[in-house]
């Protein structure tokens, strides 16, 4: 029975496809009973109760009891489900910190994605099995959604901000990547896939993409063309954008010391504090004037329109960077 | 008493009935404008299916397959299922129900169906200058700046569209509260009006949101103001807040409405008093209520944070619980009852298999961790589409029939509604049950071209496509034909108890000759059963 | 009555069973509506609450920006305004003909100064480059937040003046059906309903007041 | 006057409608005033009070909700309701989002899951890129 009801589920390749999928069964069989409790009531009651002669029936108004079973067992069946989702949906939300993390960028009809070792892929997805992948997502235009079914998970991704998404493959092979969120002309050809691989044909491939990447992906800027790892990138961009003249580390710097900043929570000239995540670095390169830090006068220009949005994520990993290099 | 001019024959030129304040003409105004648009989304799906018989994209190309899927989205929920059942039936049958020579506001009754067919005008101008490629659901940045079609006509239709739906709703709660005939206590109102009650609220909270929605979006796309723009610092899952605001408790609009056809029908052809009158009636008011507590359910995955997202999913579980309430309700009505089974009985009956898949189906996606599975898949694509064909088309055909007799004097064909209701019942079936298998099988929505895994169950999706366009199709001739050949209808053709079975059909402009005095409950069938309380 | 030339008009339309009913009616229909307004302006009220947390300081900029004494004007214009409308409706109710037309036209002036200030304000924005389209230049702040603050400002008292614009042209419409004597001490409901809606225009005038001119003043 | 039963019985006359436009005044005033003295996070909460009170003395006595029947009153308030509903639940998404950031550090919702504790320590190359 399992196994013919399995070859009408997406590939169990991810840690929680199996949990995701058990919810889906249990609710299966709940929703069977139920349609069938009715259907068959109403087909009994139609025969046994069809009109056999003019005599009105009987009058029934109501019965307290009744009301409250099938109103209070409904309530907590459906509890009960929400007890089970909202467990797994923390799991599926909470992203390990042992993730290895990978940079997604949603462009109109394509995925341009970056590991964090610096190998790109275009619309693929290179991924080592059992371990935890982290996906850093931003889009270029409009919300594109990452959607990978055999891991039975999907994040939209919103222009202006990072969204974040983790599975953990299990099963090696290719399975498919959808764009879940309508954007335009070629949604449906906004797909790709993923590779799950064992960690050694993995690293295999990883060595491989490094020594001879692919050549430079077409609008790339040149500079980028070499194959180095956001973080080495980011460093090269924050002195060739000279952020390193403000953000010396030195005392007396005009701007804030970004070492350790990743995480902590930042106290702002208008008195908000923020916890400052890879959002709030994107933001304060973009549009410094919103978020000066205390203590700190506005001098900083806004970036908007010299950075695209694989640099903001090179400088947003290596300012995350400097946090581990300092402790 | 059949020489007396009936609402029909009270004038016969243009004017009388462009100009008309009779309810029941503005009724029929309506049934006519929401029957065309109908049939124009039916036909928009009739294109999308044949398109996704091939998993290429071989009939259109994919501009033309997203302006079709869009205009489909746009007629079908702006111009067909909102205003269907409240403004064609309920406008027709309302003020009879309740006792009263018409709606509380005639004038503005008649500005609504104005308002209805401007804004239709204007979807109609997107639609020729090309068509709308946002979908129905206008998401921004890609409607507000990326878009090239014609969105701000169709955004500004929908705005106008927006307030003739709230005039409906405006004109039944005034009309329900002060316009009652003596006796006529809110424990004595038939099921259909506590529905239409329920559904007003949420016309008159809900629509106005959608109003401005679509105007900030106008606004963004015209002049550049930076609501939704991200680079402008604009936030679009605002746009997804204020939208779904109205969007959900929308969804409450279009089965709500039926939902009260189908107390009636129960109730008329079981000949007995609905079984727990007080709890149906107040789960349409929690449903109504509650149904704007819930619209994070469609944000699960749009970066929405989790904790939101938790609170949403437990009180979407909490306005699931009134649906069930209803169903068991409506079941336990037929206990003991005498029961015939006439066209709208098979239609109540579809409306059972229907609306208990579609209902559970709801709560698979009210599960956080199987939503962000199946959300934006064809998963969700069969389950509203369970709700919307499968309960409220099923609802509206249903009351259709039954208060046709009253609408138009004549009785449509039995047998040839029977065929139509069970044909539409197999078509349906077999049109949106493989969805849901290739929906969990992970096919995106709104894909022109889709994985060849999934073409076996898109055959079989388009071959029910078919015979529910085709059955769809029987009852539009039954009511045309029954104009002509029909016998002629009696006062009261299905012996059931109401205020409007008590005056002749088709009745006549003022519909009661002397106020009518209420002094038994409501559905009085049991024979000893005069006094109500 | 002494309608010369139309026809009688006869107040109690026919599916009423009396005035009291027609006004109940009228009543309960215009407070709908206005309900209706209330979720009109909150879609947007909530916008502004949402930008305004992530963009303090650019609202406040754009706040400053704006003249206090305009504002404060027309927050008097338009109370004044309520109250001769108020006073309008009581003298309706009166049988005061005259008194009535008086009181109408006052306010019809109010409404007309409240509208003429606003002209001044807007075409003071539209000369300094601050209407929100891609000729926004704004100095001082170079957030994107003072882009949306000025969004927010023009749909909000746009759309505020909007309202004043139709409440006006009703009130002219009202002010010659009061003259030429339709209303009386029995029938005034579309005095009374119109005053109803004036109100909710000043009170939405009353919350944009604080929350656009009234930012980081103490800054 | 007998038409319009229900505002009857408070036919104060001017008298009401003058008190009621000088305390809007006053407080038009003291909402200007109040503006410009730092109360730091309450500077908000002080004018979108007065703005409510100024609101409902104009709904109250402007426009005759005072005396009339209990049903006006309860949409009026179920108007306001539900605008609270639309603002309170974007605020609590929006709130919350934040709280996102911090599923890192450990908290009793956020503890890590021990079952991924036996996940292999990731492989070695990934480890030293962190």
């Amino acid at each position: 029975m399992m196994d013919f009801l399995l070859q009408y589920f997406p590939e169990q390749a991810g840690l929680l496809s199996a949990e995701v999928d058990a919810i889906y069964i249990f609710m299966l069989a709940v929703s069977l009973f139920f349609t069938v409790l009715v259907v068959a009531l109403s087909v009994i009651f139609s025969i046994q109760y069809r009109k056999r002669n003019e005599k009105m029936p009987e009058a029934i108004h109501g019965n307290l009891v009744l009301e409250l079973t099938w109103t209070g067992i409904p309530l907590l069946l459906t509890l009960f489900m929400f007890a089970w989702g909202t467990a797994v949906y923390i799991k599926q939300v909470r992203i390990p910190e042992n993730a290895k993390e990978i940079f997604v960028v949603g462009k109109q009809w394509m995925w341009k994605i970056q590991h964090g070792e610096g190998p790109r892929e275009m619309n693929e997805l290179h991924v080592p099995i059992n371990q935890p992948i982290k996906l850093t997502m931003t889009s270029e235009d409009v919300i594109h959604s990452f959607y990978i079914p055999a891991m039975r998970m999907k994040q939209d991704t919103v222009p202006g901000r990072y969204s974040f998404m983790w599975f953990q493959a299990t099963k090696p092979g290719k399975y498919h990547i959808f764009c879940a969120e309508y954007c335009g002309t070629k949604h449906s050809g906004m797909i790709g896939s993923l590779y799950a691989m064992e960690p050694a044909d993995y690293q295999k491939w990883l060595d491989e993409r490094i020594k001879n990447p692919l050549e430079p992906v077409a609008n790339q800027p040149a500079s980028s063309s070499s194959v180095e790892s956001p973080v080495v990138h980011g460093e090269k961009l924050f002195t060739e954008l000279k952020c390193i003249t403000c953000h010396s580390q030195t005392s007396g710097a005009m701007g804030p010391d970004l070492a350790g900043l990743f995480g902590r929570d930042v106290k702002l000239e208008d008195g908000r504090t923020v916890p400052a995540d890879e959002t709030y670095l994107r933001h304060s390169i973009i549009n410094p004037a919103d978020g000066i830090v205390q203590g700190y006068s506005a001098l900083m220009p806004t970036y908007k329109g010299q950075v695209s949005e694989e640099q903001l994520l090179s400088l947003v990993a290596y300012i995350k960077s400097l946090q581990s290099k300092k402790n | 008493m059949e020489s007396k001019k009936n609402y029909l024959t009270n004038g016969h030129t243009v004017g009388s009935w462009l100009l008309t304040i009779d309810h029941k003409r503005i009724g029929i105004l309506y049934l006519l404008s929401v029957t065309a648009f109908f049939m124009l989304g039916g036909f928009f799906a009739l294109l999308l299916r044949l398109e996704l018989l091939t998993p290429r994209g071989d009939l259109f190309t994919s501009d033309i397959y997203n302006r079709i899927f869009t205009m489909h989205g746009v007629a079908m929920v702006f111009f067909f299922m909102i205003p269907a059942i409240p403004a064609a039936i309920g406008n027709f049958v309302l003020p009879i129900m309740v006792g009263a020579k018409d709606l509380a506001f005639p004038r503005i009754n008649l500005l609504s169906w104005y308002l209805y067919i401007i804004g239709a005008a204007l979807a109609f101008v997107s639609i020729v200058m090309g068509g709308v490629d946002t979908g129905w659901t206008f998401y921004t940045p890609y409607s507000s700046t990326y878009s090239t079609s014609a969105v701000t006509s169709a955004a500004l239709g929908v705005f106008i569209a927006g307030f003739s739906s709230i005039l409906t709703g405006l004109n039944f709660i005034v009309t329900v509260h002060k316009m009652r005939a003596p006796g006529m206590t809110w424990f004595r109102l038939p099921l259909f009006v506590w529905a239409h009650y329920a559904t007003s609220l949420i016309m008159i909270l809900g629509t106005p949101v959608i109003a401005v929605t679509v105007l900030l979006v106008f606004l963004e796309r015209a002049f550049g103001f930076g609501f939704f723009d991200p680079r402008l610092g604009g936030d679009p899952v605002l746009f997804q807040h204020l939208f779904w605001f109205y969007s959900h408790p929308a969804v409450y609009i279009m089965i709500l409405p039926s939902m009260g056809v189908i107390s009636e029908l129960v109730a008329a052809f079981t000949k007995k008093r609905p079984f727990g009158y007080e709890f149906i009636a107040g789960s349409s008011l929690a449903i109504a209520l509650l149904g704007f507590f819930v619209w994070g359910h469609h944000m699960f995955v749009s970066s929405q944070s989790m904790y939101a997202g938790i609170v949403f999913s437990i009180i979407t579980f909490l306005v699931g619980v009134p649906s069930a309430v209803k169903i068991f309700n409506w079941l336990a009505t037929f206990y003991k009852g005498s029961i015939t089974f006439e066209t709208p009985m098979i239609y109540v009956l579809g409306f059972f298999g229907l609306f208990m898949v579609g209902g559970l189906t709801g709560l698979f996606l009210a599960i956080m961790a199987i939503d962000v599975h199946v959300h934006d898949t064809y998963f969700v694509v069969a389950h509203f589409h369970y709700i919307m064909v499968g309960g409220t088309v099923m609802g509206y055909l249903g009351g259709l029939h039954y208060w046709w007799p009253k609408m138009s004097g004549k009785m449509y064909n039995e047998a040839l509604g029977r065929i139509a209701a069970i044909g539409i019942f197999l078509g349906f079936n077999l049109t949106f049950f493989p969805q849901f298998i290739a929906g969990y099988l992970g096919m995106p929505r709104r894909y022109h071209i889709y994985a060849e895994e999934f073409q076996i169950f898109n055959i079989l999706s388009t071959g029910g496509a078919m015979v529910l366009g085709l059955s769809f199709i029987i009852p539009i001739f039954n009511m045309l034909w029954s104009l002509k050949f029909g016998k002629d209808a009696p006062a009261n053709p299905w012996n059931a108890k109401g205020l409007e079975w008590t005056i002749p059909s088709p009745p006549t402009t003022h519909n009661f000759e002397t106020t009518p005095i209420v002094t038994e409950e409501a559905y009085a069938y049991a024979p000893h059963d005069k006094g109500g309380h | 009555m002494s309608t010369a030339n139309t026809k009688k008009f006869e107040p109690l339309q026919h599916h009423f069973a009396n005035l009291n009913q027609q006004y109940e009616c009228a009543s309960l229909g215009m407070w709908l509506f206005l309900v209706t307004e209330i979720l009109f302006f909150g879609g947007i009220f909530l916008a502004y609450t949402i930008y305004r947390e992530m963009y303090p300081d650019a609202f406040a900029a754009g706040s400053h920006h704006l003249s206090i004494l305009l504002g404060c004007i027309n927050t008097a214009v338009l109370i004044s305004s309520s109250f001769t409308m108020v006073m309008a409706v009581h003298t309706a109710r009166l049988g005061k003909k005259h008194a009535t037309t008086w009181f109408l036209l006052l306010t019809l002036i109010l409404g007309c100064v409240f509208l003429g200030i606003k002209a001044v304000e807007y075409t003071e924005k539209f000369t300094h480059h601050l209407v929100p389209n891609n000729t926004f230049h704004f100095e001082g702040f170079d957030g994107p937040g003072i882009r949306i603050f000025y969004s927010i400002y023009f749909a909000l008292t746009g759309l505020h003046a909007l309202h004043m614009v139709i409440g006006a042209v009703i009130l002219v419409i009202i002010m010659i059906q009061n003259m030429q004597g339709r209303f009386s001490a029995e029938y005034n409901s579309p005095i009374d309903m119109f005053g109803l809606y004036w109100h909710f225009v000043d009170i939405v005038w009353i919350f944009l007041f604080p929350l656009l001119y009234l930012l980081g003043r103490h800054a | 006057m007998s038409a319009h039963s229900h505002d009857s019985q408070h036919h104060g006359g001017i008298g009401i409608y003058v008190i009621i436009l000088t305390a809007l005044l006053v407080l038009t005033a003291v909402t200007v005033w109040a503006a410009f003295i730092d109360f730091g996070r309450f500077n908000t909460v002080i004018a979108l009070a007065i703005a409510f009170f100024k609101a409902t003395l104009v709904m109250l006595f402007f426009m005759h909700l005072k005396g009339s029947s209990g049903l006006l009153k309860l949409f009026v308030l179920s108007a306001f309701a539900f605008l609270a509903v639309l603002i309170g639940m974007t605020l609590n998404d929006y709130a919350t989002r934040h709280w996102g950031s911090q599923l890192e550090k450990d908290s009793w919702i956020t503890r890590s899951p021990h079952h991924y504790a036996d996940a292999p320590a990731s492989s070695a190359n990934a480890a030293q890129h962190h």
